[in-house]
């Protein structure tokens, strides 16, 4: 094996001492698809990062991924597009547990990565007369109203690869991909959790989506393996 | 007949069957979760409609066999999926940029309430937790065609179609077709035209049914499902 | 083979004569690598096609890609980032035969990106304090400034790509990718150039990089053919 | 002994040679044309220095053996490349999202003047067409440390660093570093450092050929090559 190879590689728990309470992070995923799992139970088991602001599409589901990290009271606040499915996240927010910001989940996505792009903000049309544009700077352009988006950075960014290589450089699997590739580019740090770690040389040039510079960590993926299609928590 | 379909079910699968019929060769198709995607059920496989899904990927294929499956391949609506011939992968910014730059052709959507100018409210209801939007109104501003799928009324028989929002809106951007298990009406000129009416509704049932004004088409047809 | 099977495919003849006097067209490349060679060539040869805005990091080289455009006095207008090392470029310039805009590389690519995105116009920091600023929007954020920047789009785009598949969709060759992939999304019409058309569905898709959906046209690369890495125009 | 280096080729290389010094392992660098594309000549294969062609490509390697030479694989310099181990392909979008999102540890650029706030001009003078910009700009404004390449004075004598920019500026960043034949400067708190000079110069010579203010350092060395 390469893997001892590979000079990012850190474990989850030295990963997770990184985050300081009150951190702002982006977690990648779609629902539970393409979420760094490893990373996020390492959390709940954690003293230290709690209050933390989450930016990602969901809260996971409800007991699964980011819903964990609900369950365990670590975080303050959820920024994303969709947090209706996961009943947890409903609940702690009608007991006034969570705070949650929405955005559109296309203007969430082109804001993360605006934030990795050096883009200060743009102007979309999305969400033109609707609750979303209040209190947003609108402006026209040949005739169409625009509003203004800010570029979103977080200090971490816990994502989500099917495999590194021992350089950092990642590929992702199928629809797995979604969220990570950007968040990859918008953090002072950027831990990838990764079901498998390659040498490097074993991916072809034309098929890496993130570039090594853009991985500060990798985390390999112990605690869960892929049983009938799904991640499945590993016995102990 | 259908005896004026009590059954939810069959309500929302002939919708989904009327609206088959509207996605022509080549488009590429957005389908919104709920009805709209039952649709996927009953296109042809050589109908070459490309169904996109917001979380990545152009070339929806069915679901899979149960050995099949994988969860790193899902729809939008969080289901696996298949990938069809010709399918391409891509990232939530990627999959945006050709949603939000006017890449897809017709998204196909459900809503809480239309108005008589077409405006679609399909994200929130007032005085309830407003906690989802999703791609929603990504699609409602930048999609070419708009279709919206719902039920002619809510389960306590409330219009759904109706002259005002009352529900927060998902955008200025009107809808261009509605279709209900009962009828079709095109949005044209800020104005709803009853295109057809289902074999087992009425007229007389539309206007009941339907709190927004409309004009009748002078070419009024039967909705045809099959 | 399958070639006949490309429904979007069409000769390059035709695809010019959707060009129309005046008109702007995006064209892929940089320098002359990643170029439609038989799109322009044919250009060159039509009479109707002139007076065009061409929009490309360069004009070729001198008397290659858009080079050869320019010689033929296709080209009114060019914006761009580097025309100084094309010579009959600086030339036209100098004799008031050629109309030149230039914007840096950087936020020529991010404006095209916008153009097909659907984003008005962003805020970058490159070219701020400089002559690039003049007349254009600034505005601070978090105490650096920023210049606005308006996305582009063309009427037109002639990509280059290395394969298509019978549905359009495409993939690169190395370094030829460049502009290619952010022009086939901003243009009303785009029409790609490949070496070859292949099977669907013998593309990988996590490795298609343009979709099906952005390409309007194929035209073959029937004029040039690769010998010792460079692309040779074909004895007739 | 290197004589005056007379030889400008001579005097390029030894820039060169001497940036290489700077470049740590692990560091991802952009080199731009000029003096700072001699550098990959000068960089071990076990250095682990990664570069970024700014066209769409991390990882450059050598240029090829002439029988492999593929002219779809270039550098921003426009010449043949190799793919280094490890190396991924991108558009020119990414590419410079790459460069403006402040993910370049090390920009080398060539200029026409630096003043003696480390205010860089390299990409137009005045009176002269104005044709050419490239990415200059992005990588003035966001690459994380800028170390300027360039001979310390003109082929006719003119001093290159100067108190004020008289040529257009490429933007507001100033370099971290400026390297020559003659000497090396640290600029510090908006003012140059003379840290090094080359073994057959002196600072008699560099006062006389620098007309920025510079203070030395209390540390002054040798300028050391290999």
């Amino acid at each position: 094996m390469t893997i001892g190879e590979c000079k990012k590689r850190i474990s989850a728990k030295d990963a997770v001492k990184m985050i300081q309470k009150g951190d702002s992070l982006l977690v990648g995923g779609f629902g539970i698809c393409g979420t760094p799992f490893t990373l996020i139970d390492t959390i709940t088991e954690s003293n230290h990062a709690r209050e933390l602001t989450i930016i990602s599409n969901n809260l996971g589901e409800a007991g699964k991924g980011l819903g964990k990290l609900l369950i365990s009271k670590h975080i303050k606040k959820a920024i994303g597009s969709y947090f209706t499915t996961n009943r947890d996240a409903v609940k702690a927010w009608n007991n006034g547990e969570l705070e949650i910001e929405l955005i559109p989940q296309g203007s969430l996505a082109e804001a993360i990565r605006a934030g990795g792009a050096g883009i200060a903000g743009f102007y979309t049309k999305t969400g033109v007369g609707t609750e979303i544009a209040k209190g947003k700077e609108e402006r026209d352009f040949e005739g169409e109203t625009y509003i203004f988006v800010r570029g979103i950075r977080a200090r971490l960014a816990l994502i989500k690869a099917d495999k590194a290589d021992t350089m950092g450089n990642l590929v992702y699997a199928r629809t797995a991909r979604n969220f990570n590739p950007m968040m990859a580019t918008a953090a002072d740090i950027v831990i990838a959790e990764v079901d498998e770690i390659v040498e490097a040389g074993t991916l072809d040039p034309e098929q890496i989506i993130t570039p090594h510079n853009y991985v500060d960590y990798v985390v390999l993926n112990d605690r869960y393996e892929k049983i009938g299609g799904e991640y499945v928590e590993r016995t102990k | 007949m259908l005896s004026g379909l009590s059954n939810l079910r069959d309500a929302r699968i002939r919708i989904a069957k009327r609206i088959v019929k509207e996605l022509h060769a080549g488009a590429v198709v957005n389908l919104g979760v709920g009805i709209p995607s039952l649709i996927q059920n009953y296109l042809k496989p050589d109908s070459h409609v490309y169904l996109q899904s917001e979380n990545g990927l152009l070339g929806m294929g069915p679901t899979p066999p149960k050995d099949e499956i994988d969860m790193n391949l899902i729809s939008a609506s969080k289901h696996p999926i298949s990938l069809g011939i010709g399918s391409s992968l891509f990232s939530s910014a990627d999959s945006f940029a050709m949603i939000r730059g006017g890449h897809i052709d017709i998204a196909v959507m459900g809503a809480l309430q239309v108005s008589e100018k077409g405006e679609i409210a399909n994200w929130a209801v007032p005085g309830k937790d407003i906690l989802g939007v999703g791609g929603a109104m990504d699609l409602v501003a930048s999609a070419k065609k708009i279709i919206i799928a719902i039920t002619h009324v809510t389960k306590d028989r409330t219009p759904k179609i109706i002259q005002k929002l009352t529900y927060p809106s998902s955008g200025t951007r009107a809808a261009n077709l509605i279709v209900t298990e009962k009828a079709l009406f095109e949005v044209k000129d800020n104005t709803l035209l009853l295109k057809e009416i289902a074999e087992d509704s009425s007229l007389q049932e539309i206007k009941q049914l339907t709190e927004a004004h409309f004009i009748i088409s002078d070419d009024l047809q039967t909705m045809k499902i099959n």
